[in-house]
């Protein structure tokens, strides 16, 4: 294995005059490879561990899923606001089902009027059905999943959205 | 060095080497004209060429490579690029400043991750504390390390001025940054003392307050003086501290201000001072005689970032081209003396890597404590500080004022004094100088270790003056106390020895072994032997059971 | 460490890292074997006198249950004309024209459905063809009570058994002393 | 060399990593093997293995970390306990294995988890999420979950009323805390007591025989079966002491009847008149059963404890000697007070006992240091916290209760008990077997040992009634202490002090004085619990607690509770003749008789004019009735008036009224008989004797006592619609009838009058 003599030469023909500067020994240093790469594997994992720590287990807030009460008392309503939650629960022949009150747009919140749905910060118009009819809102209103617990509960899921379609029979 | 030879140098120096080594990009070019080859050709070797761009160079296979490595890498840039063998022994470190330094990361990395989730208000640090063990991924682990490491800290910096003391590192012309290292030994206190009362829990709230009234002792001068109306030092401490009278949401909010942000500062910058006054005072403590030189030389050259060991010589040239000023030379000294990469590097990695499993380990295995949520109507009892606050404890159980204010003060002070007032050159860097040095340890160790015992037994068996006077006035125990005799015995025996021996060196280790034994066994005493009502007990099992 | 440094001596070869490395990954789980001892205290698992005697009655299994509410209503609304052990010698029993049912008899239990006997309760005993003696409950019951007690009457045999066993003991008992 | 270096260090830096990267894996799987994951899996599980109703659609179980997070509401709490309870609201794990089983009873449907979480009620670590810290049986919570009875102690948190409904333990621990005196001693927020709980001891020395007050005080359940009276623990000594001193307060009335004679029969007569087995145990029946009330003392050995002259000044005026007694004033005359008091003392006395008292060596004249250490253990003791006794200084203060359900634990010494720390297990301890939780004495390592001993000895000198230790146990002082603590009854006089040196000595004494449950230094008496009612006083204790839930938006308001206590004539003549120890009127008094409070619509006034004077028992089977009480003619009169006027409620059987014309009285004859009312009720001689009998023949009374004669129309048609709504728990069967039935049976039994009356009435 060849050395670089030809930069420099004064340098290295005195070190290597030099006894105690003798290259160290001519082997693959697989030991120090090792050493190396597994401090660095370990570290990195460390820092891919501690990533996580941003995403708790759950977030400071009441959960997705929420009871609205007995599934008997939706038994003859119409439209029920439940302004907590963002939402209307509707009834209709077929059944139950929920659409969100928060604007497709921007998020704010719409409130019902004559026969459809007005959201005051940009000015969307919805339908009966939440279809936007005017505005930026760029998709209609969301229609929540509703599920009954196993307490005969009606729970609706705001987290997850269903077809426009979709009914609860209850 | 030219740009297109640069990142060949390794190539041809070590082509098995390089952890990864292709053919060079060079004559790939010749190879293929035109620039939509090249083009394609770079694409391909893209990643080598980025790894190249980043570490400039292979892995070094000559001595020379290597000084080169170290010197042209800013990251390395704090060691110099040979290194002595001397340094490299571990008996004459002990590793203890690596440590430090790598637990100091450790403590700010995790301290960041748990600002995400702390909130530093009485009423939600706690949940807060609560939540970051329970909810938070890896939020156990960030709090357990962040403890443990703060504990390691603090005994490794007392192990290191331990040893800087013991191999005579504070002598010129390293004055200033044993003064330094003073200050960080106290701002590392600090800090631990501000962390301690953010979990907001019984312990905390409750050892705060003790030394927070600590803080306030002056007034117990002040108020037999009869001055403390209009001047009060002790008050206006505390509450600077609090914030107000006693431990609340003022108090949390400024130990939280000072805990995350003043001292990390502070420490930060004299850290970086340190450092680089370690490099300037000519790296690691040697023998007087280089020691001398090194002094000199830095005074001439003072940003030459070279090892000191060979300046005495006059034959130089430069290495590297690149230094100006006197360079290292060929001959003996110069032989003693190896590159820094791979020959200090490793061992530094080694020795970080040994640190963060031990605290990993702790962390993965032992919780760290968290007693009741903070109840000001509910003194714990026995109200102990972190262990190495309990010398200090035992000494206030005497005398607030004298221990946990006038004590602690004389003996900081007079530790930063000493290179100042010992100057002889003898037998620096070899542990407890010579012969007649270690014998003085000896001797002062076991004298030290009966007086602290002695003394202690008499005030649990007899008492103290109160037990004999019930009348006597406070003032007359504040200045006859334990404590305060124990400090006039310790410099009365350290003024001997230096008188015996004729020598201030001694007279230093004296003190300074004196002042480590007291802490060791006070510490011991007060952590293993006292209970609740801070009374005598011989072990744990004999507290009254509740 | 001199062990350590021999084998790092011929540390070329790869798989010996790799066997090295699997050795040392058994040595924290070593370590946590010390780890769990001051973790696990036995304050953890004792349980007390007073949190058993308050857990028992939540703790016993659901037929035992049914049988305490059940004795609980029996006891109060039938005892007084069916016998404390169901065995049809309430006092009031003697007062009445048709004897009132007597539980204690197993056979009994053999002829009748459980429904049947729910029934009864609620109804009457005219519902079933019985006397008129036998009030309807269904008005001062609620359905749960009437089914534990029906539940319960199906005890009644073995619970009359056990009571008759015990007299006798106690009267044994009694002769003895006398002699 | 140096390259040997290099290679150690490699090799380090090689384990080190190694070392650090096997934490980190353990570390992730640790963070994703939590016990929780498992429930929730096998919750999920069991969930699909449910046979499922096609119609719902399948909800997804997702498994996450759950809680109830109820900051924003002023709970100010997070409750995770739904991540390994995820069952609670699911009917059917009813029966499944904790930690998945379904909540019992139908607490959640009024107590929704998602607006309440489990800790407001169940104590414990909300935020925890591994089960022991959860659970808080982890050092340093200090709320460790209450399960089973004990959750009814945080009811208390919300629920102001007494008692809540739905929490009987509770109930029956507050009112345990309220009959045994506790309040005597201690502050205890709402339950005090208006009154000592004990008997006024003015005239004791002229009423009790004083060996039988040495018996008592030494140990009063032996003495009395069923006695209120806690034990103490005293020994002889201090028993005669206390006995010594209380003789003293004597009464010259009383003791001017003393040598009367009295006749026994004529005293039986008046007994038996008196009823006062309704609220006395006066006799045991075959299988040795004691026979008679329990709202007044056992009388069975009543001539072994009090004089006769005693009895005759009482029996004429109970109130002036026991003010709060629920003892009627009968109108005894003279000599049927001397005929009775002859009949009760000759009639409960224990012959065995008295010619033990004979038998037995005479007492010795007490001397004046006994009577003055018997009142220095009279004030110690605190008897005067559930005592009257004029001249007594109040007992000293016990540690307040009002808020210790919230009491740090370290406040509380365990002593010698070996229990887990905790605070139920502190009170239960307390109630079963207080001495076990007197205090440790440690000998101290440093001076006098001997004068420690005895610091620690001189209070419990009291309680176990040295005779005046000596100030200063003086020279030999170990055994001039072992001989003073073995004349208090500490220790048995075979003991003496081992050879060897002092130290060795002091040990010994210590272990000993810490052996033995006669020297205490508590003055918290034994009340001989039983393990329910410890354990329903444990609750009680419990729920004396500071506010801990911030909002006074959940607090549920007591009941308006209306205190029957008029300061008019009715009221005096009440207080005069206790009606309230057997009838209820509104929410006092006892329900041992019929409740009050309705009586003016319940029956006529005639009727009851007459009963007051001539009370008697509606039922074949059952002698018992009212006492005869001898009311002059003007109180009667008056109290059937006002009865028939103050206790009415209009509403009752207003549909009565209105339409009973309509009624028709041989379709309520037939409805009698369809209904089988026959079967509990007597009629002419045949029928049941559960209710009362419909056609009762009472000679000599001056008025029918048929349910015609005594009802009034509008109370029977109620009745019959529905009675447990007039009287809970009565088993009369609702038999659910139509109005018009009702009518009928109405009319029906109205037409059961008494036909020799029928003019009278018109």
């Amino acid at each position: 294995m060849t050395h670089g003599n030809d930069t420099d030469t004064t340098i290295t023909s005195d070190l290597e005059t030099s006894r105690r500067f003798a290259k160290p020994h001519e082997r693959r240093d697989f030991l120090g490879l090792a050493a190396i790469w597994s401090a660095a594997t370990a570290v990195l994992w460390g820092l891919l561990g501690a990533l996580r720590l941003p995403w708790p287990w759950a977030l400071p807030e009441s959960s997705p899923r929420v009871k609205l009460g007995p599934v008997a008392d939706f038994a003859n309503i119409t439209r029920e606001p439940f302004p907590e939650q963002r939402l209307w629960i509707f009834r209709d022949a077929a059944g139950l089902f929920a659409m969100s009150a928060v604007c497709t747009h921007l998020g704010c919140i719409v409130s019902a009027e004559d026969g459809g749905y007005f959201c005051p910060c940009h000015g969307s118009r919805f339908n009966a059905q939440g279809e936007p009819l005017s505005g930026p809102a760029p998709r209609p209103l969301k229609y929540l999943q509703l599920s009954v617990s196993p307490d005969g509960q009606l729970v609706v899921n705001q987290d997850q959205e269903t077809e426009a379609d979709v009914r609860l029979e209850a | 060095m030219s740009t297109e030879n640069q990142p060949a140098t390794p190539a041809e120096e070590s082509p098995g080497e390089s952890p990864s080594s292709e053919p060079t990009p060079a004559p790939e070019t010749d190879r293929s004209p035109g620039a939509w080859g090249q083009f394609v050709g770079n694409l391909r070797n893209s990643p080598r060429l980025f790894r190249d761009s980043v570490i400039r160079h292979g892995r070094p296979t000559s001595d020379r490579a290597a000084s080169q490595a170290v010197f042209g890498n800013f990251f390395l840039h704090i060691l110099p690029t040979r290194i002595h063998f001397r340094s490299l022994k571990f008996r004459t470190t002990l590793g203890l400043g690596v440590i430090t330094l790598v637990l100091f990361f450790l403590l700010t990395a995790t301290g960041i991750a748990l600002m995400v989730y702390y909130k530093p208000t009485t009423d939600q640090a706690y949940d807060s504390m609560k939540d970051i063990q329970y909810l938070v991924p890896t939020g156990r682990y960030m709090r357990n390390i962040h403890r443990w490491s703060a504990h390691g800290m603090v005994a490794c910096v007392l192990l290191h001025m331990a040893r800087a003391f013991y191999v005579g590192a504070y002598k010129p012309p390293r004055e200033l940054n044993w003064v330094i290292g003073m200050l960080l030994f106290v701002l590392t206190l600090a800090l631990s003392f501000t962390g301690y009362l953010l979990p907001w829990d019984q312990l905390a709230f409750w050892a705060v307050t003790i030394g927070s009234e600590i803080a306030q002792s002056p007034r117990e001068l002040t108020d037999v003086l009869g001055i403390t109306s209009w001047f009060d030092p002790g008050g206006a401490i505390k509450h600077l501290l609090l914030g107000s009278n006693h431990v609340g949401q003022e108090a949390l909010s400024r130990f939280y201000l000072l805990h995350v942000m003043v001292l990390p500062l502070i420490m930060t910058v004299l850290l970086a001072v340190h450092f680089w006054r370690i490099r300037k005072d000519g790296g690691l403590a040697a023998s007087s005689r280089e020691s001398q030189v090194s002094r000199e030389s830095s005074v001439q050259s003072p940003e030459s970032g070279l090892p000191q060991a060979s300046l005495d010589s006059s034959k130089t040239y430069g290495l590297m081209a690149v230094v100006r000023g006197r360079t290292p030379a060929v001959d003996r000294v110069m032989a003693d003396t190896v590159p820094t990469y791979p020959h200090a590097l490793f061992p530094i990695a080694a020795l970080s890597m040994v640190t963060l499993a031990v605290v990993l380990l702790l962390g993965h295995h032992y919780d760290a404590p968290l007693t009741e949520m903070a109840n000001p109507a509910v003194p714990e009892n026995p109200a102990k500080a972190p262990w190495y606050f309990l010398g200090l404890q035992e000494l206030v159980s005497y005398s607030a004022l004298m221990g946990g204010v006038v004590i602690p003060t004389i003996v900081v002070i007079g530790l930063m004094f000493v290179p100042y007032l010992d100057r002889e050159r003898e037998d620096v860097g070899v542990w407890f100088g010579n012969r007649q040095g270690r014998r003085v340890c000896v001797a002062t160790a076991i004298f030290a270790t009966w007086c602290v015992i002695a003394l202690l037994a008499f005030t649990i068996n007899v008492g103290w003056l109160r037990d004999w006077y019930p009348r006597i006035p406070q003032i007359v125990i504040t200045f006859v106390n334990p404590g305060t005799v124990l400090l006039a015995v310790f410099v009365a025996w350290s003024l001997g020895t230096l008188k015996r021996t004729n020598s201030t060196r001694m007279g230093a280790l004296a003190t300074f072994t004196c002042f480590l034994v007291a802490f060791v066994i006070l510490t011991y005493f007060a952590t293993v032997h006292r209970g609740p009502n801070w009374q005598f007990y011989w072990s744990q099992a004999d507290w009254p059971v509740h | 460490m001199k062990l350590l440094l021999s084998i790092a001596d011929r540390f070329d070869r790869l798989p010996r890292c790799l066997c090295l490395a699997t050795l040392l990954s058994l040595l924290p789980i070593v370590i946590s074997g010390c780890g769990e001892s001051s973790a696990t205290h036995a304050f953890a698992t004792a349980t007390s006198e007073i949190e058993a005697l308050a857990t028992e009655a939540s703790k016993r299994d659901p037929e035992q249950q049914v049988r305490a509410r059940g004795a609980k209503v029996f006891g109060h609304y039938c005892a007084i004309c069916h016998g404390e052990t169901g065995a049809g010698d309430g006092f009031n029993s003697f007062s009445l024209k048709v004897p009132p049912r007597n539980f204690a008899e197993a056979e009994f239990w053999t002829t009748t459905t459980r429904q049947r006997t729910e029934q009864v309760i609620s109804d009457g005993g005219t519902a079933a063809g019985g006397s008129v003696l036998m009030p309807a409950w269904k008005g001062t019951l609620s359905r749960e009570q009437i089914r534990d007690v029906a539940a319960y009457l199906r005890l009644l045999p073995d619970i009359h058994a056990a009571f008759l066993a015990a007299e006798e003991a106690a009267a044994a008992a009694e002769e003895a002393a006398d002699e | 060399m140096t390259q040997k270096r290099l290679w150690r260090s490699k090799v380090v830096l090689l384990i080190a990593s190694l070392v650090v990267l096997q934490c980190l894996i353990e570390a992730a799987y640790d963070e994703h093997s939590t016990e929780w994951r498992t429930h929730q899996e096998a919750y999920a599980t069991a969930l699909e293995e449910q046979p499922r109703d096609t119609e719902t659609p399948g909800v997804e179980f997702p498994v996450e970390l759950r809680q109830s997070y109820l900051k924003h509401l002023d709970l100010n709490r997070v409750d995770r306990c739904t991540t390994c309870h995820v069952g609670i609201d699911n009917p059917s794990f009813k029966d499944a294995v904790q930690p998945l089983t379904a909540h019992s009873g139908d607490l959640l449907t009024s107590h929704p988890p998602d607006r309440f979480g489990c800790t407001i009620c169940h104590e414990g670590q909300g935020r925890a999420t591994d089960k022991d810290a959860a659970h808080g049986h982890v050092p340093h919570w200090t709320k460790p979950l209450l399960t089973g009875d004990l959750t009814q102690a945080t009811c208390a948190k919300c629920h102001r009323d007494d008692p809540i409904p739905g929490a009987p333990v509770l109930a029956q621990g507050r009112r345990l805390i309220r009959e045994l005196g506790c309040t005597g001693c201690h502050q205890a927020g709402d339950l005090m007591t208006d009154h000592p709980v004990g008997p006024r001891l003015d005239a004791i020395g002229s009423k009790v025989s004083r060996r039988w007050l040495n018996r008592w005080l030494k140990d009063p359940q032996a003495t009395l079966p069923g006695a209120t009276m806690p034990h103490y623990g005293l020994t002889d000594p201090s028993a005669n002491a206390l006995a010594a001193w209380l003789m003293t307060f004597r009464d010259d009335e009383i003791e001017s009847h003393a040598d009367e004679e009295g006749d026994y029969d004529a005293g039986a007569g008046v007994y038996r008149e008196a009823q006062c087995i309704v609220c006395h145990v006066t006799k045991l029946d075959y299988a040795d059963n004691p026979v008679g009330g329990n709202i007044g003392p056992n009388l069975l050995q009543l001539g072994n404890k009090v004089h006769q002259s005693w009895m005759i000044s009482f029996f004429r005026d109970p109130h002036r000697f026991l003010p709060h007694t629920k003892m009627p004033r009968f109108h005894f005359s003279e000599e049927e007070a001397l005929d009775l008091s002859q009949f009760t003392y000759e009639e409960w006395v224990d012959f065995d006992i008295l010619d033990a008292e004979d038998a037995a060596p005479e007492l010795p004249p007490d001397e004046p240091e006994q009577i003055a250490l018997g009142q220095r253990l009279y004030e110690e003791l605190g008897c005067a916290g559930c005592h009257e006794l004029s001249g007594t200084k109040p007992a000293p203060k016990a540690p307040d209760l009002s808020f210790i359900g919230s009491a740090p634990l370290h406040q509380f010494s365990f002593g010698h008990a070996n229990i887990r720390r905790s605070l139920p297990d502190f009170f239960y301890t307390k109630m079963r077997s207080p001495e076990l939780l007197r205090p440790v004495f440690h000998l101290p390592r440093d001076g006098n040992a001997a004068e420690a001993i005895w610091t620690h000895l001189r209070p419990a000198s009291a309680f176990a009634g040295a005779a005046e230790l000596p100030a200063e146990p003086g020279s030999g002082q170990l055994t001039a202490i072992l001989r003073s603590t073995q004349q208090a009854g500490f220790l048995d006089g075979s003991l003496s002090l081992p050879e060897g040196s002092e130290a060795a000595q002091a040990d010994w004494l210590a272990a000993h004085l810490n052996g033995t449950s006669a020297f205490n230094p508590h003055r918290m008496p034994n009340f001989r619990l039983t393990r329910d009612d410890a354990k329903a006083i444990t609750v009680a204790l419990m729920s004396l607690t500071e506010d801990t839930v911030s909002s006074r938006r959940y607090e549920v308001p007591a009941r308006e509770r209306a205190v029957f206590n008029p300061s008019d004539d009715f009221g005096r003549l009440e207080r005069n003749y206790r009606c309230l120890s057997c009838h209820s009127i509104r929410d006092s008094g006892d329900l041992l008789a019929s409740d009050l409070t309705w009586e003016g619509s319940r029956v006529n006034r005639e009727w009851l004019y007459h009963y007051l004077n001539k009370p008697y028992s509606m039922r074949r089977t059952i002698t018992l009735a009212m006492p005869i009480f001898h009311f002059p003619d003007d109180e009667s009169k008056f109290m059937a008036d006002y009865m028939s006027q103050v206790f009415v409620d209009t509403s009752i059987g207003a549909d009565w009224y209105a339409h009973q014309n309509e009624a028709n009285a041989e379709r309520g004859k037939a409805l009698f008989d369809a209904k089988g009312c026959i079967a509990c009720h007597q009629m002419h001689g045949s029928g049941g004797d559960v209710g009362p009998s419909l056609t009762t023949q009472v000679p000599e009374f001056p008025h029918g006592t048929w349910v015609g004669d005594k009802l009034r129309g509008g109370w029977i048609y109620q009745w019959l619609k529905d009675p447990q709504a007039l009287l809970p728990d009565t088993i009369e069967p609702d038999l659910n009838l139509s109005d018009q039935d009702a009518r009928d049976l109405t009319a029906f039994l109205l037409t059961l009058k008494n036909p020799e009356f029928q003019k009278g009435s018109e």
